[in-house]
């Protein structure tokens, strides 16, 4: 019988190349997938972090809550260690697009955390300084040289800045919340913080990639925002005298507290 | 089976899919039309002289409830109730806005949270999917979130009518509420975005009631109240 | 210390009320996040099915080609019923738009390995016959009562017309690469089919979902090929008596055989 | 450090960024230039008068792949090795073109498929990542579909300029390359479009194979030449 | 008839076509140089100075809408009656402000909402289709909400401008106008969206409203004005 | 008149408006139906099997047409007849296929170009737009348009089919229509696009005469004819 | 200076702006018309019986090009010549298309590349930008493009009509054409896509010629000719 | 000369007008850093403590400015200047840009608004476009559009850092600025939207002053700064 192709046919030296080359790309195609997959939980822990952090400015015991974050974004590295380890010995801008969004939005988080923590911004080397990881193989980790146990995973400029540009839609919220809560030092310091990332990224303009540039349209609105709700409490606050602005606020507390009924 | 024939018959289905949509929605139509007179009526209370009316304004919404009862239950019978997620885009919209009347109304009347046991039985609609037509938590969370930006509107339109104590009762409550949906982990959906709103509102209230408390308003009217 | 929220306030019916909210909308989004991963499973395994049998044109005993095939989509169809367990109970639509992508993908591989088995078009009901289920539980099984045991999951009237509408891209590729091995009955056999298929699609016209009429013009220019192809066919063909067709085929087999040195 | 101190650190990243990319640019053209004028020589195979001259032409080509390798070799300083996927698109359309050239040349000279490694030898370059600036199996690939359509020309002028066998052996050719990307799982990407082009050069091939033997052309040339 | 002969016929009809869009397009362009005259006229009662000179402006205005006129009753010169919506594309946007500038100029003079009657009487053009060049509905419609959104701006710059009792009119009627717009069953899209920006209009002059009511100014002026 | 009074009056206008539109999309609805009848009967024509069946076929095509009289009619029933323009869209689609099916109808029985004025009493409507429901000359060039490009579909499935004749009069047939359009000013966007399209059909439909007439395919069935 | 003169000032600059494109697109209009009249003379040397009358069409065609020196002459006088690039795009299109009819004409004259001067003195215009109103190399080199799938198309009706010596001539002249293409270092966008194009035109054209010379068709009337 | 001779020669051309724009590429990206670097030390005036350090940014700013002299003089010299427009959508954007940073730095020094004639001395260009290298008007309203929206910005940012009579002359500005606008017959597209952004600045800064004035802020530091 005759026979054009096949897998009988494996004396054809095209064919057998080409069947290094189907191994190759299938095991290529496999890995891009493991990281998508990966990458979308990143992505939905780092979200609910945010949203539990958020919580922070209404609490009078924020150490609880920070303490959850800082679990939850352990959770977040965890995973980011399999994207490591993935990632082992490949060029990392290979697989690039696959996990781009989850690294973004664990930016996004853990940069939140910290402005919280330390009204500063993180920067890239603390980011990356969190992402090395021991590997804990059983057994055979007494037979490896040192070095081969640390894995790390470098975040690169572009996701930073893609991340710290979503930040501030997160700052700007936490900003309307404070002023919801009576907060009115909060309001000011984010607006002069949203303000120096803003003239950061407008500094940065154009020279930065692409998605930057769309995302700056987003951070204007945001910065708006939050000069808007400084000037509204500042309107509302020169109707008194400047020393009994805290007073007032304190007294309205003190005010609805029998109401509420709780302690 | 020919391939004809099996495209003719395939082509039943989506007829009939298409009539299914298009009696929904009909029916939708004459929701919203009854969800906008409820609404129309619960407008006056923003007006000076709609504060005193507003329990007859209540009970005359209560009423137009039976109404939005029997359209629903009309639209109940246009289709197999295990597709409700099929057709759930034709009527998302007059839901979320009769969940919004009913929790307004439920606020006038006892200035409590509306649940969503509650927003069901008022529209007579169910709570569980397994049950039947139901009321999607979502839904009943966008309801809510509507009556909160109109709670804002309340309270500013309060202290025109020289009402210096609902402001405060309102900003609790708008408090509460914010505080419940911290808990939850929205996804970028429209109710993220709804939810982003809110914080506008509970900030507009305490703004309101800011500019009660440097004057000694609410203070004042309170113990007036009081005596 | 006062408190205006947070877990300690638990004794609120409102922050009650939302922790049940909490968990409902988590566990809705966790399970729609797993139906996109599985998903995203079917859709890989349907393409490589895909692949596995163009293969089919090119060599003389399909059998086995056709056979890895049903096996690979037996493992589809696994992935599928697991799907159909996330979905035990809920109103499938709700989360039709997680796994729509890989059901399309199916059809469209079970419906070009059908083709090839049995040159007609698999119906809608055929297709959702074979996603059946039968629940493997240890131990529990005999508890439950028989019709409790059996799982199924029906593919929609619009998810299977999506899936055949990409079928004819795949039967356009068969048809070209059937003339490329001198298979000239094929190429007739395909153009009637199609332009059954078509002919079918524009009958249904804008009646169906959106999605189907952006297909139509891919459709149209499969179909176009096609009917290229049989013309070039008839066109050459037509330069020798027509009986005489076949046997220049086989001589060309016959004449290139040497030089393969394969059998 | 400062907002202002991190933004501008970062600008630093992002110049230096755009300046690699500026260099690559520009060592990326004179490989275009090359690769345009390897082409120019090669096309003159398909005419008439150019069949008896493809020794020398390919003479000629395997010279200026010694520029070629002098222009990778340029520009494999212009970036760290292991930034290669990072700035793949600059040189992933050239290098493809290179590739098919080279394939195309070796097929010439001794009408067997060119492999990855020999294509790697000819542009001075690897062919595993690890060992430095290296050709990416797609690359590789996507050569190998521009040199089939290449053939597919050349089965057509080959009858024109009256060589009659030439077309048969392309199309043995074509066939194993044909059966070979058939192994592949490709997505729908840019290689799974060019794989389809591929059945046309293969359908293309086959009826000019056709073309002769009902004329009984091919046959008779054979027996000629071995007479 | 040869083929020829009939597209020569067809190009008649082309042709004929495009010369009436031509002309229309130059009128329509008049006119908005007209409706942005009157703006400009119009715009001065936001200034502080502007509120005494409302008469003189209006009186202004009611002249320039003589020029509109005139420029109506030559676009309704360039196509046949019975054609208007084949063309309406061309002036609707104009049609639109003009409408909104009617509105303005009537509600400046009297406080009173404009009917579709009288813009049309001012644009010197019909109410009824079959009569005329007509004042759709719609037109109409998006013209009176323009005006909306430039009331909410008179009532901020009547606070300004030391005018207390106007925003409270002012809130009147938009609330007035809000209601009549529920009465409405929009589906039409553009005309849909415009309604929706009410909503911010009645919310902002509520907060103006507010605003004077905190500080007792509303009720002061009212009295000194009784006084 | 009060407002509301005013906005009653007016939801009058805009309900009736909905109405109409809402008559008009159903009964394009059912002609949309029948137009799709009738494609695919006119479809068969390119099966191998179709060809001798073109004579029944048209036959069964023009009872189809038949019902598309009967569905116009009542579509004019729907709306004042001098506000054709104001809904236009509504049907400009289906009006479109219906000149193709009738242009392509005609083409079969008699190979000549199908005149507006015999369209339009194939459909039962007017050529002159005073008259009544009318074909405007844009649509029916559209129709034509589309026609074209389904006879180079034919011309080729003639071939497959064993008629070698037949490609040779579409060819002087889409050459002659070519020619006319060359006359038309074309400005208006849909049209040209269309238009635009007709080359590849030229191109293509003599790419098929090139095919037969190299190898001596079209005189030779010609003469046998003739014999 | 005012705002307010400033402003009235910088009208005039608008105004004067706009009515120089207005007058611009009109000439353009009437050169549109030309092209296509000379267009329409060039397209039946397609038509089997157009082979012989090359000549006299290429004569009417001449005639023709003086009236587009009239219409380009008057287009010169619509602007000041330095501003050329500021206009450009207004008559971009149109150029490119007298381009291509220049260099078809001298084409079938003949059988040679028209040159840049040549396309330049036909059209009565400059090849130095310097001089006045001229052709820039990418419209010259757009134009020539066109006219390579124009030939392809030639080349199929040749053998359509019976003359099998042109195609191979056909041949020749585009291979020329595109090795001297391929000297070009293309960056622009349109102009390269176009280019990429004539890779079609080439393969075509090749297959023509492989059709004939299997058939022993060319060489036939060569000889026939010879004798 | 030969096919091969004139693409060569033609190749001269497109090489110098590639070369042309590279160079003028790369002046523009200083000058846009440049302008970053402007921006970047206005901007602070945003920030509570930069409004006392207006005068230094200012001097600060009109030093960069010499640099964007020289980058301008420098860029001059890359073409020939009466081929500005076939060049000018390269330096458009930054031109703007520039065109927005001078009008912010002499309205901040003077509360004035620049002219025409002023920018381009700023930026050591022309205003007549025979003169030179000059600045297009439809550029220089982009750049006086860019400022209204910054001045709005600023309006609100000075009611933050205490500073209440600032908005009431950017008010004024504004309403001057607008006024001006309305005066223009804007047809070209993206002017024409900005320019209704425009509207959105007098209305938010309108609000400002209404928000001063209605708590008496703006009178009081008035007189405070008049005692
Ligand atoms: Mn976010
Ligand atoms: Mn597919």
């Amino acid at each position: 019988v005759q026979e054009r192709d096949g897998s009988a046919n494996s004396s054809s030296p095209v064919i057998a190349a080409f069947k290094v080359f189907q191994q190759e790309l299938d095991t290529k195609h496999d890995k891009y997938e493991r990281l998508v997959k990966l990458s979308r939980d990143v992505t939905i822990e780092s979200k609910r972090t945010i949203f539990l952090l958020h919580r922070v400015t209404s609490v009078t015991d924020p150490e609880a809550i920070l303490k959850e974050a800082e679990v939850k974004l352990e959770g977040v590295r965890q995973k980011i260690g399999q994207i490591a380890e993935e990632l082992r010995g490949e060029d990392i801008h290979q697989f690039h697009r696959a996990f781009t969004p989850g690294i973004q939005e664990f930016v996004e988080a853990v940069s939140f955390l910290h402005y919280i923590q330390h009204r500063s911004l993180i920067s890239l080397e603390e980011i990356n300084a969190r992402l090395v990881f021991m590997r804990a193989e059983k057994g055979s980790a007494e037979d490896l040289p040192p070095g081969a146990q640390v894995l790390t995973f470098q975040v690169t400029p572009s996701d930073y800045l893609l991340g710290v540009a979503d930040l501030t839609g997160e700052l700007m919220r936490m900003c309307i919340s404070s002023v919801g809560n009576g907060d009115i030092d909060t309001p000011f310091q984010l607006s002069q913080f949203l303000r120096q990332i803003h003239d950061g990224f407008s500094f940065i303009g154009n020279t930065g990639p692409y998605e930057v540039s769309k995302k700056l349209h987003t951070l204007r609105q945001s910065l708006g925002k939050v000069e808007d709700a400084c000037y509204a409490l500042k309107v509302r606050g020169s109707e008194i005298p400047k020393h009994m602005l805290a007073d007032v606020f304190s007294s309205r507390s003190a005010l609805i507290d029998p109401e509420e009924g709780v302690i | 089976m020919s391939v004809t024939e099996m495209f003719s018959y395939i082509q039943g289905f989506l007829s009939a899919d298409q009539d299914v949509r298009e009696d929904i929605r009909k029916v939708v139509q004459t929701l919203e039309q009854t969800a906008r007179e409820i609404l129309t009526v619960l407008q006056s209370v923003h007006q000076p002289s709609g504060f005193k009316e507003i329990p007859s304004k209540c009970a005359k919404v209560r009423e137009l409830f039976c109404t939005v009862r029997t359209q629903i239950a009309d639209l109940k019978t246009k289709f197999p109730m295990e597709q409700y997620y099929r057709f759930h885009e034709h009527w998302r919209f007059v839901l979320q806005r009769l969940a919004f009347l009913a929790a307004f109304v439920v606020y006038l009347e006892s200035e409590a949270l509306v649940t969503r046991e509650e927003v069901a039985q008022i529209l007579g609609i169910e709570v569980v999917r397994e049950k039947g037509f139901h009321l999607d938590v979502e839904d009943y969370l966008a309801g809510v979130l509507i009556m909160a930006s109109e709670l804002s509107r309340l309270a500013v339109n309060s202290v025109t009518a020289g009402d210096y104590t609902r402001p405060l009762r309102i900003s609790n409550f708008i408090n509460e509420l914010d505080s419940g949906f911290r808990l939850l982990n929205l996804k970028n959906d429209p109710l993220r975005k709804r939810y982003d709103g809110l914080k506008y509102d509970v900030k507009k209230i305490e703004e309101v009631v800011y500019d009660l408390s440097i004057r000694g308003l609410a203070k004042e009217q309170e113990s007036a109240v009081e005596k």
